[in-house]
């Protein structure tokens, strides 16, 4: 699983480790130096001229130098730091890709906005495509508590606060899928609240966004379709949407093309049959505290929405 | 063990006023400590100030009549505060028995005066921010010249009923510094809840 | 007077009284103190077995030993009984027992004040572990981040017991610091200059004051949490003006410093050890002292390095950096002054050596990388993933626990007139230090590979099962080490070998009274000539002291501030139980408040009847008798 | 200290369990545990069906905080405002015309109502229904004090429930 500061893909995540490694370099050391002059301390001889005033004064002096040793590697280490906090700052980029990270107790929702034509707003549940090599500006935010987004790969965290919005940025180098995960503690689920970011060449990714503006295709086989009808009919229009149908609410992910997704619940479990079937019969048990309520479904009737969500690619 | 007796201290005085006794250090601790609550709560007032752009938010500004009026008393009752403490160090019982009754008599004035501010002010706690703080700062304060006005009667009980030693005499000059400790935090409070509101 | 006859007449005087009333009325700070220290590391076991478990939930990937709801529990009391519970209230009794008797005192100031902050804190923590067992335990962490603790999303009482918690251990926390300052600074004994005072005493007054000016405002924010769940004011609502990061800001600017009340004490006991077990005087006495200071100075500037990822401006964020990375200067210089010492002295390793060395190479660890969390950039990797459990664990069990246990075996002699066993202290030590780096260091680790702080479990696909397991398997040794502890000290109050007055050949005065010390600490109140107490009456066979302070009164002898020069003597109160029945109504009305707001006016009148019968001088009392006898200035109404 | 302890266990027990319970392993049972008699949506208002089950999320802080939720992201309050009532009646007050005990809430949102009050009979699974039952009851404060839900994170809407006196229910035959 790619979730991991020490293997950077983009710029931001690169700064700040080779920034680790030059503190680390240094502390590691500073370590070494104070363990030996400890051991040095316990293990020499013992002579009688220790106990002189002039041994005394030797040893003002030797502390006042570390002392100011310290003092200067610490100044140094400000300014290390200092120099690739501005290079993190965000980039005036001409044609930035535009984010909304929002996030929900216990699921992340990224919306590609497109300043020129609001009806093009793309919304992506728990799965963020970026191209690569474009710097990627995100505006931070929250629907309910503070949560926290990560991406270890690719960039630090950034805390999305109710009530406030703030905005950071981050690129990816490489194509491949990293993992992120909520980092600020959220309640019951914290644990469970993950993502995806797939960084894809930039016609891929444009492509990918183009098919998430269409609406959800018709089921063509018979089990589909009764899955739609029930998926209708039943509790899940309550909370979810599906571009193309009636189902237009937003407490839930979106799930126009949620057959596209590699997870479901934020995540949680493999966008497979058997997971899916699990999930919508009883979400809690899986992942604890969360909205989605178990349902009074057949098994049957189960099978044919679990078909149904399947086929929205 | 034999000892070498260095210092003989047989002859010195059983108590201390000000700084020189204990008892003030302590008063002076909790004087601190409150002190320091009242300075971050009008921090937090400043900074709540600064994520609206309307002050009061919508809402009116508070009547200042009744405030201004308990304020001008209370600034009074310094008066008879700095007789009481007088005549404490100089171990004047009688003097200090009536400064402190008249103190007393005061500060219930001011309790009353104070219950009346309530109901001038111009929002309920769960209005909004800004009348959460306003009223927690008023009733921190309030809670403080309750204690304190509870503390003088029964010190005046005390002193009344009990022969009054030299110790007596230091708690009731460490009385009148709390209560100056008060009237000192009772300026910036109505200003920041009866003023501040016109002004920002 | 013979000194038998002075002992018989000052015991006679500072009386413990007996009885279950009477053991609820004793203000002896050592008794105090030493409830105080068996309640404490009471509650840190309760604890540890908390993060034991914990571990057991995450030794495997996906894990089902705990639920989440357990998990969540568990780490916020885990965390909040740590610090509040334990951390804090034992240094603080630390200071409470040796503090009078390092500074030659006979007790500590305000002493009925003490007895009521013990109860105070004691039911503070039977309420909430009681809470936990039944459920009700906080969940919201021990920092209680609104909104997540706020009434929209944290329904029933959970964070209400956190935020009265704090409550209690705030009560109880300020006044302890209040009376170890008026002590320390009006009741030294003559001669203990500025200058003298033992580098232990002046950590405890950094931390008194410490605490005096950083618990505020904590008290304030819990409150204002607790007024928003209970009646609906608008502190940290943003809808209504309110602010979510005003909470954290209130939080930091007492949750940084308060990781500073924990340690600047522990650097006391370590001046304390080093100096006894190598024969001679810290080296750079003033560098040490200043040391102390500027890291209660600093302690304060700091608080934003806690919320680096919450989008301040680039600006500020420099500025906190500076001051996180300085405050590393004062611990440098300190570690450097004791290198020294140890250089020149003649080190003997008893087991707290043992425990101070271990603190040196286990704190220096967590201090170097506690400057690599300062670093605003790097800190948005680390912040709240593992790196930063291994890092605070490493200054604080490290920093604080590895020197409070060193100081245990160190100063218990002192404290019960036994030893204990120094063969078991030494496998404590190491199965202390070892299980410690197995547990802590994999946890640097994880971190940097991405894993997150307060989770209850873990995808297997994240291959951070292995490192967990480690970790695991060291929480478990840690706890062994725990238990050899607790049996050495089961085991020594019983059978130990009967200390003497000074069994280390310690440098404080602390070692010139007898083990354990008479209720009135000293017989003679000594006159000090110089830094080391004990040390400075070597060859003296008739060290100086104070004539002339009764010994039919609880009379203390007070000093000037500076100078500690004879100015006044003070009498101090009997025992009595007002303080504990006080408590029990504060205790009432703190756990009332959880459910109604009308525990306040309900709470008023008994609270001013326990007040007014703790401060209303009983005619019985010794201490109403020698102040009337010392002066009658004016007849009773009625009489002559 | 241990009586003491002792003492204040039943103490917080009695306060403590049910209120406190998150009842995630409940729900898959709660929805399962009945099979609604299926009735036409309309229902002659007044006579409830037989009670279904007693209320699970009764007094449980966390049902009802997460009841106070749905009320709002199902709009409840669109005709019933936060409580106060205005196409719907109100639900704060102490008048009840189909009845005030959890199983008649119950099959009121089940059934509807004549006069507006829509079925939500398969719409929201009973879990859901149960929650809402639960704060339904809460607004009038027919729940223990401690489990009371406080304010919301957004603009205030009046005082909340736990800020508000209980009413007692009465029995008003017909709307208004």
């Amino acid at each position: 699983m790619n979730q991991s500061a020490l293997d950077p893909h983009g710029p931001v995540a690169r700064t700040i480790l080779d920034l680790g490694w030059v503190l680390f370099s240094v502390t590691v050391v500073v370590y070494v130096l104070v363990l030996a002059g400890l051991a040095w301390a316990l293990l020499r001889q013992r002579r009688e001229s220790d106990r002189t005033p002039a041994a005394d004064r030797r040893f003002t002096s030797i502390v006042a130098a570390l002392t100011g040793v310290t003092t200067l590697t610490l100044v140094g280490l400000v300014a290390v730091s200092e120099v690739s906090g501005r290079a993190l700052a965000v980039p005036h980029a001409i044609r930035p890709v535009a984010v909304d990270v929002v996030g929900h107790q216990w699921w992340w929702e990224f919306r590609y906005r497109d300043e020129n034509d609001p009806s093009k707003l793309v919304t992506s549940p728990n799965e963020l495509h970026i191209p690569v090599g474009v710097p990627i500006v995100m505006r931070a935010m929250s629907q309910d508590v503070i949560h926290s987004f990560w991406v270890p790969n690719l960039t630090g965290k950034r805390d999305l606060i109710p009530g406030q919005v703030t905005t950071t940025w981050m690129q990816a180098d490489t194509a491949g899928i990293y993992r992120g995960q909520c980092a600020e503690f959220c309640g019951p689920s914290h644990a469970k609240m993950a993502f995806l970011v797939v960084a894809e060449p930039v016609d891929k990714f444009q492509s990918w966004i183009q098919h998430q503006r269409e609406p959800a295709g018709v089921p063509t086989t018979a089990p589909a379709a009764q899955g739609r009808d029930l998926f209708l009919s039943r509790q899940c229009t309550l909370c979810h949407a599906i571009q193309g149908t009636p189902a237009g609410a937003r407490l839930g992910p979106d799930l126009t093309h949620v057959g596209s997704r590699m997870t479901i619940a934020a995540g949680t479990l493999a966008n497979e049959r058997d997971p899916l079937d699990a999930w919508v019969e009883n979400a809690p048990s899986i992942k604890p505290g969360v909205r989605m309520p178990p349902h009074m479904l057949e098994s049957s009737e189960r099978e044919a929405v679990v078909a149904y969500l399947r086929s929205l690619q | 063990m034999t000892t070498r007796a260095a210092i003989d201290v047989a002859e010195l005085p059983d108590h201390a006023f000000g700084p020189r006794g204990l008892i003030w250090w302590g008063t002076v601790g909790f004087m601190v400590i409150e002190g320091s609550m009242f300075v971050i709560a009008i921090v937090v007032y400043f900074y709540l100030r600064l994520k609206v752009h309307q002050w009061p938010p919508s809402l009116p500004d508070p009547f200042i009549g009744i405030a201004t009026a308990n304020l001008a008393l209370v600034l009074l009752s310094c008066i008879p505060n700095m007789l009481a403490k007088r005549a404490a160090e100089r171990y004047d019982a009688p003097g200090a028995r009536l400064w402190l009754a008249v103190l007393t008599v005061i500060g219930v004035v001011n309790l009353v005066l104070r219950g009346l501010e309530y109901t001038q002010l111009n929002c309920r706690w769960g209005d909004n921010a800004y009348a959460s703080i306003t009223w927690v700062l008023l009733s921190m304060h309030t809670i403080h010249v309750a204690t304190d006005v509870v503390d003088s009667a029964v010190l005046l009980a005390l002193v009344s009923l009990q022969p009054v030693t030299n110790r007596r005499f230091v708690d009731l000059s460490e009385n009148s510094l709390y209560w100056y400790f008060i009237v000192a935090w009772w300026i910036p409070i109505y200003l920041i809840i009866f003023l501040a509101p016109r002004w920002l | 007077m013979t000194d038998e006859a002075l002992h018989r007449q000052l015991a006679d005087t500072w009386y413990n009284p007996a009885g279950l009333v009477g053991r609820l009325s004793i203000v002896d700070h050592k008794v105090i103190a030493r409830r105080y220290i068996v309640t404490a590391f009471t509650f840190f076991s309760i604890a540890g077995v908390l993060a034991a478990l914990m571990r057991l939930q995450l030794a495997f990937p996906d894990n089902h030993f705990l639920t989440a709801d357990q998990y969540n529990q568990f780490f916020t009391v885990h965390g909040t009984a740590m610090m509040f519970l334990f951390a804090v209230p034992v240094m603080e009794a630390m200071g409470v027992y040796l503090v009078p008797i390092m500074i030659g005192t006979r007790a500590i100031a305000f002493p009925r004040l003490n007895a009521y902050s013990y109860y105070v804190y004691l039911f503070g923590g039977v309420m909430l572990f009681t809470a936990l067992f039944v459920n009700s335990g906080p969940d919201v962490g021990w920092f209680s981040y609104v909104p997540l603790a706020g009434p929209d999303f944290g329904p029933g009482k959970r964070p209400d017991f956190w935020a009265q918690l704090i409550t209690f251990t705030e009560v109880a926390g300020l006044a302890v610091a209040v009376e170890l300052a008026a002590t320390i600074l009006k009741t030294r004994a003559p001669g203990m200059t500025v200058s003298r005072i033992p580098l232990f005493v002046w950590a405890m007054l950094v931390m008194a004051f410490m605490v005096i000016f950083a618990m505020p405002s904590v008290v304030l924010s819990s409150t204002f949490l607790l007024l928003d769940r209970l009646v609906g004011t608008q502190f940290y609502n943003p809808a209504e003006g309110g602010d979510a990061l005003l909470w954290q800001h209130l939080f930091w600017f007492f949750g940084h410093p308060e990781v500073y009340i924990i340690f600047v004490p522990a650097l006391g006991m370590v001046s304390s050890i080093i100096a006894t077990f190598t024969g001679r005087p810290i080296f750079g006495y003033p560098a040490m002292v200043s040391s102390l200071v500027a890291t209660g100075f600093i302690g304060f500037g700091l608080w934003v390095h806690h919320m680096f990822a919450t989008g301040l401006p680039q600006l500020g964020l420099t500025y906190f950096t500076a001051a996180s990375m300085i405050i590393s200067i004062p611990s440098g210089v300190q570690i450097f002054c004791w290198i020294v010492s140890l250089w020149r002295g003649q080190p003997r390793y008893a087991t707290p050596l043992l425990f101070v060395l271990g603190f040196v190479a286990i704190f220096v660890l967590g201090g170097l990388t506690g400057v690599t969390l300062a670093s605003t950039p790097f800190d948005l990797q680390v912040h709240d993933t593992y790196y930063v459990v291994a890092h605070f664990h490493y200054v604080l069990l490290g920093g604080a626990v590895f020197p409070l246990i060193g100081g245990v075996y160190f100063w218990f002699p002192k404290m019960t007139g036994r030893m204990l066993d120094e063969r078991l202290g030494k496998w404590n030590f190491w199965i202390f230090f070892i299980g410690f780096n197995t547990t802590f260091f994999p946890q640097h680790l994880l971190g940097l590979h991405g894993m997150p702080r307060r989770v209850y479990t873990y995808p297997a696909s994240s291959g951070w099962g292995t490192l967990n397991l480690i970790s695991t398997a060291g929480a478990m040794l840690l706890a062994m080490g725990g238990l050899l502890l607790l049996f050495n000290v089961l085991r020594s109050v019983r059978r130990g070998a009967v200390a003497p007055a000074d069994p280390w050949g310690g440098e404080g005065l602390e070692w010139t009274v007898p083990s354990p010390p008479p209720a009135y600490n000293f017989l003679h109140v000594p006159v000090v000539e110089g830094r080391s107490g004990n040390w400075d009456r070597r060859g003296n066979e008739a060290p100086p002291v104070v004539t002339g302070i009764k010994a039919d009164c609880r009379e203390v002898l007070i000093t000037t501030v500076t100078a500690a020069e004879a100015d006044h003597k003070t009498i101090y109160p009997d025992p009595s139980i007002w303080p504990f029945l006080c408590s029990v109504v504060t205790s009432a009305f703190f756990i009332g408040s959880i459910f109604t707001p009308w525990a306040l006016p309900v709470a008023i009148p008994p609270l001013a009847i326990t007040l007014i019968g703790w401060f209303w001088p009983k005619r019985s009392d010794r201490s109403t008798q020698c102040d009337l006898a010392n002066n009658r200035l004016e007849p009773l109404r009625g009489e002559a | 200290m241990t009586r003491w302890t002792l003492l204040l266990v039943p103490i917080v027990l009695s306060v403590g369990c049910q209120r406190e319970d998150r009842p995630d392993h409940k729900l898959g049972v709660v929805s399962k545990q009945l099979v609604m008699p299926v009735l036409s949506d309309i229902h002659p208002g007044g006579v409830a069906p037989p009670p279904p089950a007693e209320s699970p999320f009764q007094d449980n802080a966390w049902g009802i905080n997460e009841g106070k939720r749905l009320f709002d992201s199902y709009n409840c309050s669109g005709c019933h405002s936060h409580g106060g009532g205005g196409m719907g009646p109100a639900l704060m007050d102490d008048r009840w015309i189909y009845g005030s005990r959890p199983e008649n809430i119950f099959s009121t949102i089940v059934e509807g109502r004549p006069n507006g009050m829509p079925s939500f009979r398969g719409k929201i699974t009973d879990a859901q229904i149960w929650q809402l039952v639960a704060f339904v009851q809460s607004m009038s404060g027919q729940s223990s004090i401690d489990s009371l839900p406080g304010r919301s994170d957004h603009l205030t809407a009046g005082t909340a429930e736990n800020g508000r006196p209980a009413e007692a229910p009465r029995q008003t035959g017909s709307p208004r």
